[in-house]
């Protein structure tokens, strides 16, 4: 259950629509489902009535539309951020992705949003979700109501939510929350604790069952680039495709190493990706090492901060020792 | 304890790397209780440093420090001879029975105006 | 203001002037003192050797309660303000120091250096400000040629202590001057009087004291003052010829609150 | 020596100004490495792109090993630096995925070091061939 | 396609002893794009070059591969050779079967199998080499030389020499900098000023210098052969065409208790002044803070005495911009301040002094014109203390201090030490010592000399402690080798400060985008091989500002650093590097990353508008790079995610092919 409504932002909307402040809204509109709900751009107050949604399922990380949608009219955008969004915000702002005057963005305090498929492996035949309370009931078709708790209807991501502060926004609806401490890197200890045997048939058994749909690297808001190396003939490791057994796992790596530094673990890679890959692991693995061989660095928190890769210190950890930190930290 | 044993013990608790001392001086030619000393301030850093301790156990001079610690502020290596001294008197008075200080010899030496702290100090600096 | 205090052990026997002159002055320039509950000795003398746990403890827990009340707390003997800020700074700076100690205080809250340590002069200087007490004093000390005396633990080691310049300090004189009187700076005045050792070693005592005091009497002094029982009592002692007071007392009587005066 | 004896691939990046000429000055003072070993030339260690090494493996190289001036000596001042925390966070990555970590290594090599060099590259071929073939960066879904 | 080339080397039996040099070219004859492959003997010889050249015309080659020695021998002589036949240098590459195969493998179907491979890769490399040329840009034939001390002086003497001309921006109303307040140098004893003061006439003679005194630079931007400067004149309140240098208005003026920071507050000037008689140039300037007639509009004299009209109390700070084609930093150094040090009583008493100001005391034109004399009563000091090594040689974690070594103490205070004993031999002279450090021609002759013929007492051990007593000053020390404290009544102590560079050199070397080490010393290009140049291309170095010099040391740097810019001067162009940077702005997102991890500051950005595949247009922020100005280090190109920025003669694909190559 979000503490905000989807009454007060539809309100919020329309006055910064009526004030001119913005001529468009970035906001969510529901599918087919009432779970299944996608980014539109509202340009007035009926749609915003008729459409607008906001409940448990808009999970979806509004930065990365600013690349596009900036600049398309003399008028701003009004965005509404959750606060894992913001760092994401400030991290495309860093990298000049797109023009902060062009944008009017609101933060919105956000209590967690639920995660369909965790759902789904609960519940089968869903026709409506509803919250309840701390937790969700779910109407299906065979079952009658499922009754699930926060723990089961979260997202990996919520659960292990890294900060409910807001490090940008222009106003703020609510009350400010707090950076957390959280236990986001429990899976990567997980699997720092393994044989290297063990790590290599987890991450086999993972990462083949990539089917190459570039979901993740479209949601990524760290993934903005012109044209992805892996799209470009010209790059010599072009491959949309699966050619060779080896190309998603290169992929995927690569993904991970261009992101790295930059990544503000938003978590949204795991969240579309089709086949379930964790591959926030990923990504938190190298925000592991980056804070434990260089001090801590939260990509977003700050904008125009200088990102870990492109930076150095003289005393820096060599490699082979960056490799034995990580055998020391788990024995 | 062997030579070493001790060594690595005076530099554990002092805190203290004698191998940053360049041998200036300035701890002595600071130091007002240097004409009391037999071993004077960077004698005991270089002792401590060579593990040629046994001497510096056994001498007065552990007892004529001040701590005043003009030693710690002046030195520019960041040596801080004091600490050195006070961890090898630490040494000594922590063995059996080594007190420099037993306390029934205290009260001969009380007079009306002695504050307490001058009793306090002195059975924490010279006593276990 | 309201600040926490610890008195100390010295100032509720053979100082007991030092503290009372103290409450007095507090009083008179705004500042309401609240002594600690149940504080213990600080031990007199800070150790420096790194496996020293217990004989910090009693300042760990005066520093806490502070903490607690959300007050800087106040010192004004110098053995104890040396012993407890080198404690509040060895909290701070020795993460294994502070884990240790918190473990054998078992608190609810773990101390980890939150509290301000200020000695009185430095709530004169920072807090009051000289200027005000410039205002309010009377012309006792006229005329007075008076000599400060620092001696080593209000300014050593000068990275933690940071009351003034461990060099060349300055705070006291600039009390003396605002209390009307003519400061006289020796430079002996940071050297060492040998207080620590005048049990043990009571000619070395002597001889480090009777510089002190022969200096100042030299440069012209009436008198001395210090913030120290242990200093004052050991020039004391070696040389009746020049006094020695209480900064404390000194103010008081500047502030024309001095009784009999 | 057997025929069939295991001779691993093994890539070698070496920077144009340091480790390069350390290579050269092995050759110079006749200082002998297995033939494993293949050089190739860039301007700075920090040429050296993730996407390169993961190549070689992927093309079947048995291990990949980077040299590049002592830190501190770097020819542009400052390319080393960089290249020491990329391949920190590459070569940690690798070993998350099970990769065996002896197959990468970042050495630093001076241009006076042809020893060093020799040395290096001894030590390396014989550590990538105690590990064996490559399979896990070849072929990541081979079923065995 | 490419058509390649393939020239085997036998370099004698160097190569053809481990590699069967016929095979080789045999199986690179079959690599894709291969039309011509063949060995011989000597490639490196002028029948070998001869050979290549008729084969490139004949199979009309446009890519060659030599396997050979090292790159590092021929690769240049290659380059020619190709040229000559008419195809691109860079289209030229050398596989190294020499150094990195057949001088350390031993048999010959190893060498060989590998000489084969390495050709191979050679040949995936150079079907993807693209033709390159190298790029041009102008040199504008002008030096800057920021600072006018004697680095400065001397860099700017010799630019001249060679006729190109120079700016020297001074901040000081006179060039000089420090050696002018020197009295007498180490360790020939000649005074200071005799040597100087010429130099500083001839810079003022010289047609090819200008001197911007009392001016500071402003704003630096471009690149090696075209900086475009600003420098800031600031107001001095006197015409200097005017101004004769008289000086009757520095006798007139009403204030006269202006400190004179040329004797380093030891003594009073006048709120116009002229630091010095030997000034360059002479001209008066007048110090606002102090002047009552720019305060409260009350005065005029100086204005009424001088004849030529030259006062202007309106005047304001001009900015000048200039384009240079190199740069000279020449900013100097400082003693630090002695405020830290106050066990040696430093601010407690006026009769403890620095090195500097005992130059001044000792300097005929300094307070004392010249005498001996305590600055606190004007007496002749019988008794002389100095302290060595204050604030140098401190530990890291020592706020106070620097870690270095200051270098020129040791032989300053010898020479102090000895013209003291030399002028005044009743008077006792101690000198405390950690290390005496003489290393330079003559320089320790010098300093036993001080012991031996001048008796001046050298002490190993340390001041601790200085107690103003009376008028004497109560030295506390150590004697280590005697293993005693000791006590000395002096009448005057001479502490040895550290140095430290000028406080105007951080803020220049962000203006530059020259790097600067922890301590604010300019850090050259390389620190035993390229000493006088900064990384930064086109700005040079001179003197203390790279690091601590003695007067010797900064001239011959000053002067290599003058012949390194006349080297740059002397080139109508400037040819680049053309393996440098290169960014696909279709591909490039304009993220900045390129350009912070770029060490030369090659990478800027710029806001371009592209027209869309649906007609529109967008604008994107892309990088730009500076081919002037890169290196070619690659940084860039691994630090860019999309791949945009890409290194020519390294491309990613060339490289890519390398690999492929070699594991086949």
């Amino acid at each position: 259950m979000q503490r905000v409504t989807r009454d007060v932002l539809v309100q919020k909307a329309i006055s910064l629509l009526s004030a001119g402040t913005v001529d468009r809204v970035l906001g969510w509109k529901a599918g087919e489902f009432s779970y299944d709900v996608t980014p539109y751009v509202f340009k007035d107050a009926e749609a915003l009535k008729a459409d607008f949604v906001f409940d448990d399922f808009c999970g979806a990380n509004f930065s990365k539309y600013l690349v596009k949608e900036c600049g398309k009219s003399e008028g701003k955008v009004l965005v509404f951020l959750k606060p894992c969004d913001t760092y994401s915000f400030n991290q495309l702002l860093t990298e000049h992705r797109f023009d902060r005057e062009k944008v009017y963005a609101v933060g919105i305090p956000c209590d967690g949003m639920a995660d369909i498929t965790k759902i789904r492996e609960k519940a089968e035949g869903i026709s409506e979700i509803t919250a309840e309370g701390d937790g969700f009931c779910v109407k299906t078709l065979y079952d009658g109501d499922v009754k699930l708790t926060k723990e089961e209807a979260l997202a990996e991501r919520c659960l292990n939510c890294k900060s409910q502060k807001h490090v940008a926004y222009d106003e703020l609806l609510g009350e400010e929350g707090e950076v957390i401490d959280s236990g986001r890197f429990t899976g990567v200890e997980a699997l720092e604790a393994m044989t290297p045997d063990e790590r290599f048939a987890f991450w086999k058994g993972e990462l083949s069952r990539c089917i190459r749909c570039n979901a993740c690297r479209d949601v990524c808001p760290a993934c903005t680039c012109e044209k992805c190396v892996f799209d470009n003939p010209k790059s010599g490791v072009e491959n949309k495709a699966i050619a060779d057994s080896f190309e998603e796992k290169m992929f995927h790596i690569i993904r991970a190493f261009h992101v790295a530094g930059r990544c503000t673990d938003c978590g949204e890679c795991s969240r579309v990706c089709p086949q379930n890959i964790p591959l926030h692991l990923l990504n938190r693995k190298f925000i592991k090492d980056i804070n434990g061989f260089y001090g801590d660095y939260q990509a977003g928190e700050e904008a125009y901060s200088r990102a870990p890769l492109v930076n150095y210190t003289t005393e820096d950890i060599e490699p082979a020792d960056a490799v034995k930190k990580g055998d020391g930290e788990n024995a | 304890m062997n030579k070493k044993a001790i060594r690595d013990e005076i530099i554990h608790i002092s805190g203290v790397n004698p191998k940053k001392c360049m041998k200036c001086g300035k701890c002595s030619g600071t130091c007002p209780s240097y004409n009391e000393m037999e071993y004077h301030p960077h004698q005991f850093v270089y002792m401590v440093e060579s593990g040629d301790i046994e001497p510096l156990m056994h001498s007065d001079s552990l007892y004529k420090c001040l701590s005043c610690f003009a030693c710690v502020e002046r030195c520019p290596r960041g040596v801080e001879p004091a600490k050195i001294i006070e961890a090898v008197r630490l040494m000594t008075v922590r063995q059996q029975g080594a007190n420099h200080l037993k306390s029934d010899a205290i009260p001969e030496l009380l007079d009306e105006n002695l504050p307490q702290q001058a009793i306090v100090s002195a059975m924490r600096k010279y006593s276990k | 203001m309201k600040v926490s205090y610890y008195p100390g052990c010295t100032l509720k026997t053979k100082a007991k002037d030092l503290d009372f002159y103290l409450r007095k002055c507090a009083g008179v320039l705004g500042v309401e003192v609240e002594e600690i509950e149940n504080w213990q000795c600080c031990g007199g003398v800070f150790t420096t050797a790194s496996d020293e746990i217990a004989t910090k403890l009693s300042s760990v827990r005066a520093l806490s309660e502070a903490r607690d009340k959300g007050q800087k707390l106040l010192t004004v003997c110098s053995a104890c303000h040396n012993v407890i800020k080198q404690t509040n700074y060895q909290i701070k700076n020795d993460a294994d120091f502070a884990a240790r100690a918190n473990n054998y205080m078992q608190q609810d809250v773990p101390y980890e250096g939150e509290a301000e340590v200020v000695h009185f002069l430095e709530l004169l200087r920072d807090e009051i400000g000289f200027d005000a007490i410039r205002e309010k004093v009377t012309d006792a000390l006229k005329d007075k040629k008076i000599a400060a005396y620092y001696g080593c633990l209000l300014l050593r080691p000068g990275k933690v202590m940071q009351l003034d310049d461990a060099e060349n300090p300055s705070i006291m004189e600039e009390l003396i001057e605002a209390m009307g009187a003519t400061p006289v700076v020796s430079p002996y005045r940071n050297e060492c009087c040998g207080g620590y050792v005048v049990l043990d070693d009571a000619k070395s005592a002597e001889k480090k004291s009777t510089a002190i005091t022969e200096n100042a009497k030299t440069m012209g002094a009436d008198m001395i003052v210090t913030a120290c029982p242990l200093c004052k009592y050991n020039l004391e002692k070696h040389d009746q010829s020049i006094p020695v007071v209480y900064v404390t007392e000194l103010l008081a009587e500047a502030l024309g609150i001095k009784e009999g005066v | 020596m057997s025929m069939n004896e295991f001779k691993p691939k093994i890539v070698a990046f070496c920077c144009n100004w340091c480790s390069y000429a350390g290579a050269d000055l092995a050759g110079n003072n006749r200082l002998s490495y297995p033939a494993d070993v293949k050089i190739i030339r860039v301007p700075c260690s920090c040429r050296v792109n993730p996407m390169f090494i993961l190549r070689a493996f992927q093309k079947g190289a048995d291990g990949v090993i980077i040299c590049g001036c002592h830190p501190g000596d770097c020819h542009y001042t400052s390319g080393n630096y960089y290249t020491r925390r990329r391949m920190a966070l590459l070569f940690s990555m690798l070993d998350y995925l099970g990769i065996e970590r002896e197959r990468t290594r970042l050495e630093w090599v001076s241009a006076a070091e042809g020893a060093k060099f020799s040395q290096t590259m001894n030590e390396f071929v014989e550590a990538v061939t105690a590990l064996g073939e490559n399979k896990r960066l070849e072929d990541l879904r081979c079923k065995e | 396609m490419q058509r390649v080339g393939v020239f085997v080397c036998w370099c004698g039996s160097n190569i053809a002893a481990t590699v069967d040099v016929k095979a080789v070219a045999e199986a690179l004859k079959a690599e894709p794009g291969v039309v011509f492959s063949t060995d011989y003997q000597y490639m490196c010889s002028q029948a070998g070059q001869d050979m290549i050249k008729e084969a490139i015309r004949e199979h009309q080659l446009t890519g060659v591969v030599i396997c050979s020695c090292s790159p590092r021998m021929h690769e240049a002589t290659f380059r020619k050779t190709a040229e000559s036949a008419g195809i691109n240098p860079y289209m030229v590459e050398i596989a190294n079967i020499r150094e990195q195969c057949s001088w350390v493998h031993k048999d010959i179907p190893t060498g060989t199998e590998k000489a084969i491979i390495l050709g191979r890769a050679a040949i995936a490399k150079v079907s993807l080499n693209a033709p390159l040329t190298p790029g041009e840009s102008p040199v504008t034939k002008r030096a800057l030389v920021i600072g006018g001390g004697i680095a400065g002086i001397q860099t700017a003497l010799d630019i001249a020499d060679a006729g190109f001309p120079v700016d020297i921006v001074e901040k000081k109303p006179t060039i000089g900098g420090k050696m002018a307040q020197i009295d007498k140098t180490f360790p020939t004893l000649d005074c200071a000023a005799c040597i100087l003061t010429p130099k500083m006439v001839d810079v003022a003679q010289n047609d090819k210098i200008r001197i911007f005194s009392y001016s500071e630079v402003e704003a630096v931007s471009g690149f090696v052969g075209n900086f475009d400067v600003k420098i800031k004149k600031k107001a001095r309140f006197v015409d200097e065409t005017k101004c004769t240098g008289c000086g009757l208005c520095t006798e007139k003026c009403p204030q006269k208790k202006v400190p004179n920071d040329f004797n380093l507050g030891m003594d009073m000037k006048r709120a116009i002044y002229i630091p010095f008689a030997q000034a360059v140039p002479k001209v008066a300037t007048i110090e606002a803070d102090y002047c009552n007639m720019l305060k409260n509009g009350k005065c005029g004299v100086c204005a009424k005495v001088c004849t030529a009209g030259a006062i202007d109390y309106k005047q304001q700070d001009e900015i000048i911009e200039e384009k240079y084609g190199a740069i000279v930093v020449a900013t100097g150094f400082n003693p630090i301040s002695m405020e830290k040090f106050d066990e040696f009583a430093y601010n407690q008493s006026k009769d403890v002094i620095t090195s500097l100001e005992f130059e001044r005391l000792t300097n005929a034109a300094g307070p004392t014109a010249g005498k001996l004399l305590r600055p606190s009563d004007g007496k002749h000091p019988e008794t002389i203390v100095f302290v060595q090594c204050v604030g140098s040689r401190c530990d890291a974690c020592n706020e106070k201090g620097k870690e270095y070594c200051s270098k020129i103490c040791c032989m300053y205070t010898a020479k102090h030490a000895m013209l003291t004993r030399d002028k005044y031999p009743d008077t006792d002279v101690y000198v405390f010592y950690i290390d005496v450090r003489t290393p330079g021609k003559n320089f320790d002759e010098f300093y036993r000399r001080a012991v031996e013929e001048y008796g001046v007492h050298y002490i190993k051990g340390m001041v601790g402690k200085i107690l103003p007593e009376g008028d004497k000053l109560k030295v506390r020390a150590s004697d280590l080798i005697e293993n005693k404290q000791i006590n000395i009544d002096a009448d005057l102590v001479v502490l040895a400060a550290a140095i430290e560079p000028d406080k105007s050199a951080r803020p220049l070397a962000t203006m530059l985008t020259a790097s600067m080490d922890t301590n604010d010393f300019f850090t050259e290009a390389h620190p035993k091989l390229r000493p006088v140049e900064s990384p930064t291309a086109g700005v040079f170095l001179s003197g203390a500002c790279q690091g601590p010099k003695d007067i010797p040391e900064t001239v011959s740097q000053a002067g290599a650093a003058a012949s390194k810019v006349i080297g740059l001067l002397a080139k109508d162009k400037l040819l680049g590097n053309p393996c440098v940077a290169g960014s696909d702005e279709m591909m490039c997102n304009g993220c900045s990353s390129c350009e912070r991890v770029c060490p030369y500051g090659a990478i800027s950005y710029l806001d371009k508008e592209f027209r869309m595949p649906d007609r529109t247009t967008k604008v994107r922020r892309v990088a730009q790079v500076n081919e002037a100005v890169c290196q070619g280090c690659g940084a860039c190109t691994v630090a860019c995610p999309s791949g945009a920025m890409d290194l020519k003669g390294f491309k990613n694909n060339q490289i890519l092919a390398e690999v492929d190559a070699i594991c086949r």
